[in-house]
């Protein structure tokens, strides 16, 4: 504008004035400028961007794959078809042009005759109205008039109709005609684009992702409100929620705003590199089909992290080790998110995130790892200490065997110096060292140890029941050897001084039981007599079983075990500990309900060995020994340890990671480290705590994998973060479900047999496939809850497998027990573990049962009475088929026969009939029954058929031929009639 | 060009335009009074006014930048009512999606920084006032309308501060309530409350009393969030703006823009 | 270096800075060199030396950088440069006064200038440059969101708004009601009551200090020393559990500091005349109640045999002096309290939880 | 997104500068190497790969008892053997040699279809190899039940039973695997190994130890030998154009 000049009614100089507006004008646009970029110029988009020119490149990839695939000549010639079609449709071009003339012509005919049809019939409609309104005057003149204009004009339309549907006729006819004329060219036209069609999918499927102008256009800024193909994608998840402060709030996933592939299949392989891979395991996560779709389940609910973030900071991906964090800073910009209480787990803790959903089964289909973290607790007895409050954890009882009666079983010299150091007798043992570990320091302490590992041995003497066992009848060494190696102890038992618990991880069920090495300098032999013969005698609540050994076997079992001895281990003595420093620990527990001189007095007026058995009870409740076996004084005391079952969801700054700074504050490492190293949160404080004060968390000499398997479980344990009908199998069996793993993994079934797919541990042991337990898949579905309650209860009511040297224990299982696991076969089944009565075949089907089971050979392998020594060799036999009526479930047999291996994966039963495309089955017995060798079973089923042709019909029906082979196996079979 | 200064000609005359400008840039006196009293934001100003009140030197344009601030608050304010939802689900995470998902979440950054400049500029400018002596008479009623903006402008930030919904927020909130528990008789802490009560019954109890009034509960909640929320949002802003008015026309009616009286 | 750290952490707890910076405020209100240009940039030249150096420490960084103490920073130096602004003004117009010349302002005051378009448009230039600055910090600077609430985990330390650290800072001098109602309520009131206390004609619109010494130096006494600065100590050295941290201190969690506070009448009747508390609280606080009436009634009369303040009391009139003398006692009441804490450990005058009357 | 598009109208509306013309950077996506053109099937060369596989310990095969199943019996009047180890003296027979690295490309399916028979309740041949993607043909030629229970680790298991004489079905492998093992459950001692891979360059050796692989595209490649209980041994060879090279094994370590 203007400036006026400086005058004395003005006070600033306008020239300057100007400038300084320009400037800041200038300054305001640059800023705006500056905010809008900042704005638009998000990190998410450049990967869209970057992905979008992938995959096009991609599909041009394929586009030209399919151009070698698809056959040119095939083309050319169908090209040349056309040609010549079209030539002749050129030369009736004449009667073509007329017919579509005609076509056109008709037309505009059957258009005219439907507009009449139609306004005659609205016509008629009012006419049908003013009649009834008629009727109401009641004036039966005007009802006859009405009346008489309705009839007249539904005449009318009577006609209009006919007229509309003779052309309507006409016209089709026409059309057809030429329809009829063009049908070659247009077959092949549709040949040539079915041909075609895919690749041009493909280059459509490119074009679209061509970097065009509309794609500036949509997504340059600003006109990005609009229509953009840059964009957040988001899920929304109702049911599965983040926990906030008493409130939940539904999660909504942006994951895939980067990952743009996750979900997609197809973006795997080299070349395909974070954040535009497809999920590694799409089978089982994100895919449409699999059990966790994407936009039911999104990513956060188990990967965790924040899940509106757009950014990889602030999303909380956490590296899975230093070189990874160093990498991820320096492309990513990752930072630590201080405010980010739940981070994305590690990757090698993913597994973590199914516990939210999936511990009420306590097993996790397919997540390894933190299913052997689990049975590594279980087994570790974690749940003795701390409240783990999961089905897999409660109300199971103690992990370690009973004290109350140790003093008839070993001695408590050899008992000072296990609990001194366990692994150094058991290198696989699962109790761990309590002492001597790395926060204990000086001699004073060390003195201080010494005195509370002498005063427990004197507690538990002191308490413990004493038997007097007779020596056992002399056995022999080498028959317990082999005995040992085949009736199954291997299953839950190692007898090996090499061997570590990593060796055998992730397959622990070997190390179920205690590795018997060293037996011989442990325990009295007459006690391990009497235990192997009985073990429930000796403690009722025992998981060892009774394998229904004779005094032989025993004896024998009992002169190869005492055999493994070691001389570091016998003829021990408990050291001198220094009174004083016992008595100072004593005073100290006395002086928690008494005054420092009433102490004194007590202390003074105990014997030597009250001392030593009064600080010795004192310092079982401090370890918390009784967590994990029974002893007399504490059948009630409460554990020791911090709960569990929120653990995962603890906030990293309530981790105490005392003095030490080099670990990176996180979850997942405070735990990992606590594994491995229980008491170094003690470091540099030691001296200062007072020595009752000092960390108690022992040391289970923990490897790398073990202490990542269990920290998976740990970290997994949050707060409830999905509503009770989002979590997994809600069927109203799965609580069957659950019991049963419990009692699977307690009594270690799957030591020996193969159950889920798992386990089967002594397969380590017995080389020979043959002699390996059965595989107890779709048990539920084969065998009868009744046979399976008896079976259960006593093994030695029936063997079906009579070749087996392994042999099947007694548990001594209750009612409930049994019950517990019948229900949980039928649950695996989605069946009902008992079942009616079937009513008895026909003689037909038996006859022809009769004759297909000596045409198939049956009995080349099922025994069909009593088995012929040295027939087959014994690993090649399969059950007897005696049994079947009263062991398996006539709704299955029939299933079984046609399609073994669908049933036991490497079952020895061979397939006889062949599956077709359509699912249904074909036998061969058809062919088969013309072969001379079976006239005999022809001539006598022929009797109950028409005609030889009925018969093949009937043979060659896989259906009617099992089943009749059930009926057979069912009635045919006793007396061999 | 001639083209160009027709059209211009052509727009300027026209009826449209001169009902809107009444005066065009003012090129004399008489049209620069006008000016200013023609615009209904410039007539906020007197005609004419003291050289020395026109130094920035002299009043360090504090006022002027408080008002500005309000004014700023205001707009990034509304803006960002459209995308908050003042509940204890929604609150926090609505933040989150200003950062993470919202065009232009720049407004919340704009809007907090823009409150802790307010306060500031409001010391400031009662600072400044103090030292030059510009409350004394005729000006008294006027530094008084100062001081209560001032404890407004300290109250709408303190309003503010709780609606994130972090744990910034709710603690800052927590302990600034506290204090309230310990009122003189209307505080259950504070002296006097026991005295109270009608036939032995408390009257102030943590149920009934000034901080219990203050955050609508025993324990922040939603109803906090909800007062706090209106508080900051309707009612701070409504008083202020009226005050503000008032102050404004108290400084033009008390002798102008401050100076030597 | 370390040296040095230690030893301004040392300075910086509260009973050395707090007199440390009572001293520096006599020194500076009683100079005249300070309030010179040159003065001006020494003191910029040091401030801005400490903090470029101290950033360097991380612990120092680490509370400095974090986003909502920024401001605080940037308040440090705004405040610092007006007051330094005022006074520099101020002692101009007083040496003008003396020559016997008009003040700036006088002399400025007569000529009027039209509105349009001087001050229009430095206002409009005023606000765009202020826009420009607002967004530029918005860029550079993301608000903060810390984790969603959680009633349940207290983040430690917790703190109120920056503006009202002062207040928390007095809760550790006070009890609530005091620290968090009365006192704050007699900030407003006496800022309210200023104009009508102050009776002095002269500095009305002018810098000046000369003519208005008492009144200056008892308001800048309130804002710098008693409001500011106790809102820098609240935001950058109170750590965890509220404990003082010096600048270049590790928060730890675990810092602990002895609790030896003790009440007025235990060290007068235990520890002086060696007998057990009385029962009656009145008499237990006996000496409490006496020491507090006669600080806000007696001593004010008393001080009236001071000439200096005896020339007030002339001047105001009764009434205005007893309110301006009221006021001032309570503001001093802050300082007393906090030496008496410091060096007597002591915690209340008047300790009467039967009614939660603590003074 | 209805956010952002309001939001976009209210900062349109409140700036004055035509701000359209900030621009953001379009995200330029880095080049991607093209995946490499599927490799030409190389023209069956015409190498070759010949050898003898020696093995001091020379026949050491038990005698089988068929008791088992009455058929077999009358089947081998004679006795029949293990064939664990056989071949002439000095010579073994039953090793599976192939080309086990160096090649590139695929090359074509042959045609004619491998056949795994029964015969007197033994499996013949009792090594044998197949290209993936080739059928077999697995007959019975006995007048008794036998059951193919093949034992595959990648391939899928399969386990068909043919109980009558002459009959035959027909098998494909999708996956190559060294070795595939063969067994019959009705007959214990039946077992045969059938190598799948990936090309017809393979043989087994003959009674007199001696194998020819041929057609071998000139080249450099890791051959090796694998016998069912002796384990594997692999060697380079060279092969020139046309030319064949030597490739010989030695299994007697048991000295």
């Amino acid at each position: 504008m203007a400036a006026p000049k400086k005058t004395p009614d003005r006070h600033y100089d306008f020239t300057a004035m100007n400038k300084w507006f320009a400037w800041s004008s200038l300054a305001l646009l640059l800023i705006t400028i500056w905010m809008v970029v900042e704005d638009y110029a998000k990190p998410w988009k450049r990967l869209q961007a970057e992905f979008r020119e992938l995959e096009r490149q991609k599909l041009v990839e394929e586009a030209e794959a399919e151009r070698q695939r698809i056959n040119q000549e095939e083309i050319a010639t169908i090209e040349e078809e056309i040609r010549s079609e079209e030539a002749r449709l050129d030369e009736q071009e004449a009667e073509l042009k007329e017919l579509q003339d005609r076509l056109a012509d008709l037309d505009d005919k059957v258009y005219e005759a439907d507009v009449d049809a139609r306004t005659t019939k609205s016509h008629l409609d009012t006419e049908r109205y003013q009649y009834d309104a008629a009727l109401q005057t009641g004036d039966p003149k005007k009802i006859d008039s009405a009346l008489a204009t309705l009839e007249r004009r539904r005449e009318t339309y009577g006609e209009d109709r006919i007229t509309l549907e003779a052309y309507l006729e006409e016209r089709d006819m026409v059309r057809a005609e030429i329809e009829r004329k063009m049908a070659g060219l247009k077959e092949d036209e549709d040949r040539l684009d079915e041909l075609r069609g895919g690749l041009e999918s493909l280059e459509n499927r490119v074009a679209g992702l061509d970097k065009s102008i509309d794609y500036f256009v949509l997504n340059a800024p600003l006109m990005d409100m609009l229509e953009p193909q840059l964009r957040i994608d988001q899920v929304q998840l109702p049911g599965l929620y983040q926990n906030i402060n008493f409130t939940s709030v539904d999660r909504v996933d942006r994951c895939v705003t980067c990952h743009v592939a996750a979900a997609r299949a197809g973006f795997d392989g080299e070349g395909w590199e974070e954040p535009f891979r497809s999920h590694p395991r799409l089978d089982l996560f994100l895919s449409s089909s699999s059990p966790h779709p994407y936009n039911r389940f999104g990513c956060t609910t188990c990967h965790g992290g924040l899940d509106r973030a757009t950014n990889f900071a602030r999303a909380g991906h956490s590296p899975i080790n230093e070189e990874q964090k160093a990498e991820w800073k320096h492309d990513w910009g990752w930072q630590k998110q201080k405010y980010l209480d739940t981070p994305i787990l590690p990757a090698q803790y993913t597994e973590a995130g199914c516990i939210g959903c999936h511990a009420g089964n306590v097993w996790t289909a397919s997540s390894e790892l933190q299913d052997t973290g689990r049975e590594l607790m279980s087994r570790m007895g974690c749940f003795a200490c701390h409240k783990i409050d999961y089905p897999a954890f409660t109300d199971v009882p103690r992990p370690g065997p009973s004290l109350e009666r140790v003093a008839s079983k070993t001695s408590p010299e050899w008992a000072y110096q296990w609990i001194e150091a366990p692994r150094d007798f058991h290198p696989t043992t699962w109790m761990p060292h309590f002492f001597f570990l790395e926060n204990i320091v000086g001699e004073l302490n060390e003195e201080r140890q010494r005195a509370e590992i002498k005063a427990m041995v004197a507690y538990i003497w002191d308490r413990s029941e004493v038997i007097d066992y007779s020596d056992p009848p002399r056995g022999d060494e080498s028959r317990g050897e082999d005995l040992f190696n085949t009736i199954g102890c291997t299953g839950c038992h190692l007898n090996d001084a090499e061997a570590s618990r990593d060796d055998l991880f992730p397959q622990i069920n070997r190390m179920h039981g205690p590795n018997l090495v060293r037996t011989g300098s442990k325990v009295d032999a007459g006690w391990l007599f009497a235990w192997l013969k009985d073990p429930k005698a000796f403690n009722p609540e025992t998981r060892m079983p009774s394998l229904r050994l004779t005094d032989q076997e025993a004896a024998d079992l009992v002169a190869y075990l005492m055999a493994s001895r070691d001389p570091a281990f016998e003829n021990l003595t408990q050291p001198e500990v220094d009174g004083q420093v016992r008595d100072d620990l004593a005073v100290v527990y006395l002086q928690n309900t008494q005054t420092i001189e009433q102490s004194k007095a007590t202390l003074a007026a105990m014997s030597d060995r009250e001392r030593d058995v009064y600080l010795g009870g004192q310092t079982i409740r401090k370890y918390g020994c009784f967590g994990c076996h029974n002893l007399r004084g504490f059948e009630d005391a409460k554990p020791i340890g911090v709960e569990l079952t929120e653990e995962g969801s603890k906030p990293v700054h309530q981790f105490d990671f005392g003095h030490i700074h080099d670990i990176p504050h996180t979850r997942h490492d405070w735990i990992k480290t606590k594994m491995l190293q229980p008491r170094i949160w003690d470091h540099g404080k030691e001296s200062v705590k007072d020595y009752n004060e000092l960390y108690r968390m022992p040391d289970f000499g923990m490897s790398e994998r073990e202490a990542e398997a269990v920290t998976t479980n740990v970290l997994g344990f949050v707060k409830e973060s999905v509503v009770t009908a989002r979590r997994a199998d809600q069927r109203p069996e799965s609580n069957a479900l659950a019991e049963g793993r419990k009692l699977i993994t307690r009594y270690n079934c799957q030591g020996c047999h193969l159950i889920e797919d798992q386990g089967q541990a002594i397969k380590t042991a017995i080389t020979d496939p043959g002699m390996w337990p059965p595989n107890l898949a779709a048990q539920g579905a084969r065998v009868q809850g009744d046979w399976l309650f008896e079976y259960l209860h006593d093994p030695a009511s029936e063997s079906m497998r009579p070749w087996l040297s392994v042999r099947m224990p007694t548990f001594g299982f209750d009612d409930h027990q049994v019950n517990m696991l019948l229900s949980y076969f039928a649950a695996r089944e989605n069946r009902q573990a008992f079942l009616s009565e079937p009513e008895r075949p026909d003689r037909r089907s038996l006859t022809v049962g009769k004759g297909v089971f000596a045409m198939l050979q049956c009995a080349k392998c099922h025994p069909a009475g009593p088995v012929a020594p040295g027939a087959v060799s014994a690993a090649e036999l399969a059950p007897s088929l005696l049994l079947a009526q009263d062991r398996l479930r006539h709704d299955w047999v029939a299933d079984w026969i046609k399609d073994p291996l669908s049933w036991v994966s490497g079952t020895k039963m061979p397939v006889f009939f062949s599956r077709q495309d359509d699912g249904s089955y074909s036998s061969p017995l058809a062919q088969g029954i013309d072969l001379p060798m079976w006239s005999t079973e022809k001539d006598r089923m022929l009797r109950y058929f028409d005609s030889e042709e009925e018969l093949k019909e009937y043979l060659a029906d896989a259906d009617n031929v099992t089943a009749a082979l059930r009926d057979h196996i069912w009635w045919g079979l006793e007396g061999g009639s | 060009m001639e083209a160009l200064k027709n059209l211009q000609k052509s727009i300027v005359k026209s009826q449209i335009w001169k009902s809107i400008f009444r005066v065009g840039i003012p090129t004399d006196n008489r049209k620069r009074a006008l000016a200013m009293l023609g615009n209904v934001v410039l007539h906020l100003h007197p005609i004419k006014v003291k050289k020395s009140g026109l130094r920035m030197s002299y009043t360090w344009c504090m006022g002027g930048t408080a008002f500005f601030l309000f004014l700023v608050e205001t707009i990034t304010g509304i803006l960002l009512m459209f995308y908050y939802r003042p509940t204890v689900e929604y609150a926090y995470f609505d933040m989150v999606d200003l950062r993470e998902a919202v065009a232009f979440g720049i407004m919340r950054e704009l809007h907090r920084w823009g409150a802790h400049a307010m306060v500031i500029s409001v010391w400031l400018h009662m600072f400044r006032v103090f030292m030059t002596g510009s409350y004394k008479p005729p000006r008294e009623f006027n530094w008084n309308v100062g001081v209560i903006l001032l404890v407004l402008t300290l109250l709408l930030s303190f309003t503010g501060y709780l609606l994130p919904w972090d744990q910034l927020a709710i603690w800052a909130i927590t302990v600034g309530s506290n204090m309230a528990r310990a009122t003189p008789v209307l505080g259950h802490e504070g002296p006097g409350a026991a005295l109270l009560q009608i036939g032995g019954t408390k009257l102030i109890h943590v149920g009934s009393d000034a901080r219990f009034g203050l955050i609508a509960g025993r324990t922040i909640g939603n109803g906090t969030l909800i007062r706090f929320y209106v508080l900051h949002c309707v009612a701070i802003p409504f008083v202020a703006a009226c005050l503000i008015a008032v102050h404004f026309w108290r400084v033009r009616k008390d002798g102008g823009i401050s100076g030597p009286m | 270096m370390e040296a040095i750290k230690s030893i301004i952490n040392f300075l910086s707890y509260p009973e050395w800075s707090f007199t440390l910076s009572l001293i520096l405020f006599g020194l500076a209100m009683w100079s005249k060199a300070l309030w010179t240009k040159a003065g001006g940039w020494i003191m910029l030249i040091l401030i801005t030396v400490f903090f470029g150096l101290s950033l360097f420490d991380p612990n120092f960084f680490v509370v400095v950088a974090k986003p909502d103490n920024v401001p605080i920073v940037m308040m440090i130096y705004i405040i610092g440069f007006f007051w330094w602004y005022a006074m520099y003004k101020a002692h101009q117009n007083d040496r003008r006064i003396e020559a016997g010349e008009p003040t700036f302002e006088k002399s400025e005051s007569e000529d009027r200038i039209f509105t349009w378009p001087d001050l229009v448009f430095s206002e409009f230039i005023c606000m765009v440059l202020l826009t420009v600055g607002m967004v530029l910090w918005s860029i550079l600077l993301k608000a903060p969101l810390e984790e969603p609430a959680n009633t349940s985990v207290a983040p430690n330390p917790s703190k109120a708004p920056w503006y009202f650290l002062g207040l928390q800072e007095m809760l550790v001098y006070f009890d609530p009601w005091m620290a968090g109602v009365v006192l704050p309520g007699l900030i407003i009131v006496g800022l309210m009551a200023i104009p009508y206390i102050d009776t002095n004609k002269k500095g009305n619109g002018y810098y000046t200090f000369k003519e208005r010494k008492t009144e200056i130096v008892l308001f800048l006494f309130g804002f710098v020393i008693l409001w500011s600065e106790l809102i820098v100590i609240g935001t950058f050295l109170r750590g965890p559990n509220w404990n003082f941290f010096g600048p270049y201190e590790y928060w730890d969690i675990n810092k602990v500091e002895p609790l030896v506070n003790v009440d007025l009448s235990e060290i007068i009747w235990i520890k002086i005349l060696g007998v057990g508390l009385p029962g009656h609280w009145f008499v237990r606080e006996i000496f409490g109640l006496l020491f507090t009436a006669f600080y806000f009634l007696v001593l004010p009369v008393l001080l009236i045999k001071n000439k200096f303040i005896d020339g007030f009391y002339q001047k105001m009139g009764p009434t205005r002096y007893y309110v301006g003398m009221f006021l001032f006692l309570t503001m001093m009441l802050m300082p007393i309290k906090m030496y008496l804490r410091w060096f007597l450990n002591l915690k209340y005058f008047v300790h009467i939880q039967e009614f939660f009357l603590n003074l | 997104m209805r956010k952002y598009r309001f939001w976009m109208i209210c900062v349109l509306a409140v700036s004055l500068f035509g701000v359209a013309c900030g621009g953001g950077e379009e995200a330029a996506a880095p080049e991607r190497a093209a995946a490499p053109e599927p490799a030409p099937a190389p023209a069956a060369g015409s190498g070759g790969i010949t050898g003898v596989i020696t093995y001091a310990n020379g026949d050491a095969d038990t005698a089988i008892s068929m008791d088992a199943d009455p058929v077999c019996v009358g089947l081998n009047a004679e006795g029949a053997e293990t064939q664990t180890i056989t071949g002439a003296e000095g010579k073994l027979a039953n090793v599976f040699v192939y080309i086990k690295s160096g090649l590139s490309g695929s090359f074509p399916v042959s045609a004619e279809a491998a056949v795994l028979d029964q015969q007197g309740c033994m499996y013949a041949p009792h090594v044998s190899g197949v290209q993936v993607g080739q059928t077999v043909v697995i007959r019975n030629s006995d007048p008794t039940l036998h059951n193919v229970h093949a034992l595959p680790t990648v391939n899928a298991e399969f386990n068909k039973g043919q109980p009558f004489q002459n009959m035959e079905f027909e098998h494909t492998f999708d996956k190559s695997e060294v070795m595939v093992r063969f067994k019959c459950d009705v007959h214990p001692w039946m077992s045969s190994y059938m190598g799948v891979v990936e090309h017809p360059f393979f043989a087994v050796s003959a009674d007199d130890g001696s194998y020819a692989i041929d057609g071998v595209p000139a080249g450099t490649y890791t051959v090796e030998a694998w016998h069912e209980t002796l384990g594997t041994q692999t060697m380079e060879v060279t092969v020139g154009d046309s030319a064949v090279a030597a490739a010989s094994f030695d299994f007697a370590p048991a000295g």
